[in-house]
């Protein structure tokens, strides 16, 4: 029963407040849906969730135990998409995929970087320079990522973005089976992805003053 | 004129025409000069025997200088009208120059070790000829370092036409600064100062070595071309 | 025109702006260029004999090598983040904008690298001699190898692997005013006339500033595309 | 009569053909759609617009005129606003904004930097450095520069990206009023930003194996 | 742990493609190590006499210089597209990732070096006794560079003005190895034993070699954050 939770976090960057007492909850096969005006931290939290940024207070804890004790297991379990796409451009597609599933320390037999290209409708062009993708191209590339190696966490901020409407399509299906297989799911986002069974508002969490400022 | 060869295919068949011929003047030229300069002329009174290294120093140093002023020429052509054969031309003239100017270096310091006794001194004119590899160094890196071909012909055009100036000053770094390196005796304007039986060799393998440029440029140019040719044909067929 | 000069005007503003907030680069420069003239020594041996035999070639070897190191930066950041093609849809001719973005590197680099090299020369025992014509003598360079490196700065743009090419492209063509400027010092240091040197350094400069923009907006236009 | 046309362009980007024999037209008051999957070509017509990008044969007309006649004039006409963002994160958001307008070459009295600021929302972090803006925020920023100093023709790729549901109500507010003055809009989007009147489909001028490949 | 060796090897293996993809990278680094030792004897000026004097430390500034440049993009881009966020957040240790992308670098850009500079000792007029112990000397001082200079690429990440005035601080680091470089050659070329300055070096480099990986690690952290 894998479950991940944060209780009362505070976040301060660079000596703004970004939100205060802030808890979630994801359970397994659940997606939560972070939402908020632009600004309002979104990107943030999930930084935080990852381990890339530290908070102010508060703690997380994956299966009851703070992620800060074992954080290298913890990293381990988790994919992370962010606004910049990590993308090699002098590497070929598939030479940047299967770059990233070799990192992420997984067993080779479990990985499935042919899949994740076909899953992303980019088997056709695993074997072009990453420079002559497209906007949306780079992120179905990022997006691939996360299929290519299993990990029960992931982390996606606005991975819409660019995307065509079979793009999108793919990525819910994407979400779905990860949310089948019992996975857990973090997506910020302006868009409907899904019928949004877990929403995170985060501008109930921010002191409007110090985060609009 | 070059609105005449600005055609590829008109280009190809007076390449091809001129080609054979330029094969032919070269093998003469070079096999008289080379007769010429190693048994029929003199031993020089300073100098003695090193004095043939000249034949193949002085005529391998103006073809480095005639083949960057090339480079540059069709390089701004290429630049300001896009004349495909322009650019073709520069980019076949490149290495061909490198090579000359490899030669006049190397020869240069086997010749510089008996006459100086040191491989290399940092003189004025044989440190502007180093530039002047580097310059060829430069634009071949450049021409190729961009992953489209065109981008990667234009910014390497634009650096041999900066490039240029170097010339002139391989030309009078002896007049302009105290050298090791002996003045022009050949080319000057008050005519040759030197003796005839040593001119006469010189010329037949400068002639030689001119040829040579043109016979490989040929070749090269001719080979770029037919690449292109593919390019296009691909390209047309995915216009389907 | 007035407009023009505006616009002139406001970009070298927020050049030195960036520069300054940034506190990176001219810092860097500086600092290399110390560096450079500190090792040297280091590297040579501490006989005075000889440093002070071969200072000023250091101090305008390292000069050379400052002005490439922070060249390349030039316009990689705007080409990077986009504001090189906004810059070129302005409807300003490029070849000035490049003009004023020389002059701001060149403000924010050269002149403090000028202003440092007194005290250098007095670590390498310059004879007292040397001081003004070394100061003349960089202050004729460095516009110019600014103005040469902008060029390079301007052809390497989108070119892979593009730091070190930059160097192999514009070193030689630094080479003149290194050879000009050293021997400027030399000959005041022994106590013969610099005024030639000193004056084809002055047309160096002359010469690459008339001819230095063109070339370097053309190499930019031709990285847009 | 503002019109911009483009007759039988074709375009090709590092030996690919990525669109023949296209052609388009906007009038006066007009928005262009441009829609078609990733990697269709809608970025890189938007170049081909701004003239960032050469087309290998067809030319393009503004009111009738080549626009390579005069290229400098007609750069003066336009505001492109691509993927990048052209943002100096160690300039404030005013500073960088007045900087392009500024740049624009227009008379001082007919810029409105403030105006620009408020209409997206942004006179609250005018004095900010721009790093510390989110996603949303950047783009914001860039998206107020089109605002900020008058030109006819609007070169909009993906402009909604990352932007929450009210900054995009801002930016169709700002179509809308420059429609209304007689402006042009071409904008790529996945996106519905208005009723489509007039959409582009780039993907009917692509020869599929050569574009998808 | 296999597991792990195969994570390093596959992060050398991408830094060495990518070196190689973007377009001879290590060509360009020995390109800018040569054109350094040619500006110094132009601007010295020609004697044999002094250019035999100063070859050693010419030969080794040129070496720090070009490792230096090279150095300052080690992190740079990783940090600008986002991989480096990636890579921190992958579960293996982020000091043995530190030391694989050094390694990498080193393979690309100092040991191409080492290749090139018995030429170069040639164009100085370089004694025939000093060519074994300045190979030597190079082989055990440059990957030394590689490891310190790491610290100062992590360093100048994020933290902008405080980044960059903390990796001039790494610089004065590079003159142990400087120095013994230089007086190993020296003392081989006076015929003194230069087995004493190898050996510093070799504990310079056993003690970069340890301590290094965490230093930049730990810069890595910060600037991620
Ligand atoms: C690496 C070393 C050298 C280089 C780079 C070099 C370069 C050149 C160049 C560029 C020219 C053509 C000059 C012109 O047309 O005005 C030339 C001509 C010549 N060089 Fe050298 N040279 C080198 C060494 C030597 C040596 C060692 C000697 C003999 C002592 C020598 C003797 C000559 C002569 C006799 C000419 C013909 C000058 C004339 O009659 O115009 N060179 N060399
Ligand atoms: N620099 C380049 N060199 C070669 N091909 C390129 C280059 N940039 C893009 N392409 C190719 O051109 C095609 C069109 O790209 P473009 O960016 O215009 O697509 P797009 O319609 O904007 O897609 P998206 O919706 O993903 O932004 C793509 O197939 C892409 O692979
Ligand atoms: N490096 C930083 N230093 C200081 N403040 C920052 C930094 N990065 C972001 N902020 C501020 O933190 C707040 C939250 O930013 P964040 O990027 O998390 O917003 P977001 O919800 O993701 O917005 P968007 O929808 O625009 O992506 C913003 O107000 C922003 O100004
Ligand atoms: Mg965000
Ligand atoms: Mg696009």
């Amino acid at each position: 029963m894998a479950d991940f939770s944060g209780n009362s976090l505070t976040c301060i960057r660079g000596e703004r407040v970004v939100f205060t007492k802030l808890d979630f909850s994801i359970g397994e096969g659940e997606v939560l849906y972070l939402r908020g005006p632009n600004g309002s931290g979104k990107s943030t939290l999930l930084c935080l969730m990852a381990g890339l940024l530290r908070p102010v207070s508060g703690e997380m804890l994956w299966n009851g135990e703070s992620t800060r004790e074992d954080a290298e297991t913890f990293r381990g379990l988790l994919h992370f998409v962010g606004h910049q796409d990590a993308i090699k451009t002098a590497l070929t597609v598939e030479e940047n995929l299967t770059f990233w599933a070799e990192m992420s320390g997984v067993d080779p037999a479990k990985r499935s970087v042919g899949e994740a290209l076909e899953t992303f409708a980019l088997s056709h062009l695993a074997s072009l320079p990453a420079r002559f993708l497209s906007a949306g191209q780079r992120k179905r590339l990022n997006l691939a990522r996360i299929c290519a190696s299993p990990a029960p966490l992931w982390l996606l901020d606005e991975p819409s973005n660019s995307l065509d409407k079979a793009s999108v399509g793919a990525l819910r299906k994407a979400i779905t089976t990860h949310q089948e297989k019992g996975g857990l799911v973090a997506v910020a986002t302006h868009e409907e992805l899904s019928p949004d069974t877990n929403v995170l508002d985060i501008s109930e969490f921010t002191n409007n003053k110090s985060a609009a400022a | 004129m070059f609105n005449y060869f600005a055609n590829p295919t008109r280009f190809l068949r007076l390449t091809s025409k001129l080609q054979p011929f330029a094969m032919i003047v070269t093998l003469i030229t070079m096999g008289a000069g080379l007769y010429y300069a190693l048994f029929q002329s003199p031993p020089d009174y300073q100098q003695s025997e090193t004095v043939r290294m000249m034949y193949v120093h002085v005529p391998a140093a103006w073809m480095a200088m005639f083949c960057y002023v090339t480079l540059a020429a069709s390089s701004a052509v290429a630049l300001i009208w896009r004349h495909m054969v322009a650019d073709i031309v520069a980019k076949s003239t490149a290495p061909i120059g490198a090579c000359f100017t490899f030669l006049a270096l190397a020869t240069g310091s086997l010749w510089g070790k008996p006459m100086w006794g040191t491989w290399w001194v940092w003189d004025a004119r044989l440190t502007s000829v180093l530039i002047l590899f580097f310059l060829y160094l430069g634009y071949m890196v450049l021409y190729n370092a961009f992953d489209e071909p065109t981008r990667g012909a234009r910014a390497a055009a634009i650096l041999a036409i900066v490039g240029v100036i170097n010339v002139p000053i391989i030309k009078f770094s002896v007049e302009w600064w105290n050298t090791l390196h002996q003045p022009a005796s050949v080319v000057k304007l008050d005519g040759p100062a030197i003796h005839p039986s040593m001119l006469t060799p010189l010329l037949l393998m400068a002639v030689g070595y001119t040829a040579f440029y043109f016979w490989v440029l040929f070749i090269r140019t001719r080979a770029e071309l037919n690449a292109n040719k593919v390019r296009a044909l691909r390209i047309r067929q995915a216009e389907g | 025109m007035s407009a023009f000069w505006q616009v002139f005007a406001s970009l070298i503003q927020r050049e030195i702006r960036l520069a300054i907030r940034h506190g990176a680069d001219s810092m860097m420069v500086v600092m290399f260029f110390v560096l450079v003239v500190v090792l040297f020594p280091l590297g040579v041996g501490p006989e005075p004999g000889i440093l002070t035999r071969i200072s000023a070639g250091v101090i305008w070897v390292a000069a050379l090598l400052s002005a490439m190191l922070s060249m390349d930066r030039l316009f990689q950041t705007d080409f990077e983040d986009g504001s090189l093609d906004l810059l070129i849809l302005t409807p300003q001719p490029l070849e000035l904008l490049v003009l004023a973005k020389t002059i701001a590197h060149w403000l924010t680099t050269g002149l403090p690298l000028i202003i440092i090299s007194p005290l250098l020369a007095l670590l390498l025992n310059m004879e007292a001699s040397g001081y003004g014509v070394m100061l003349a003598a960089l202050a004729l360079g460095t516009p110019t190898l600014s103005l040469i490196g902008a060029i390079g700065a301007a052809l390497i743009l989108g070119a892979r692997r593009s730091g070190v090419l930059l160097s192999l492209l514009i070193l030689p063509l630094f080479i003149p005013t290194l050879i000009f400027g050293v021997s400027a010092v030399d000959a005041a240091l022994t106590d013969l006339p610099s005024k030639p040197q000193l004056l084809v350094l002055g047309g160096l400069l002359l010469a690459s500033f008339a001819l230095c923009p063109w070339a370097s907006a053309a190499a930019l236009r031709q990285a847009a595309e």
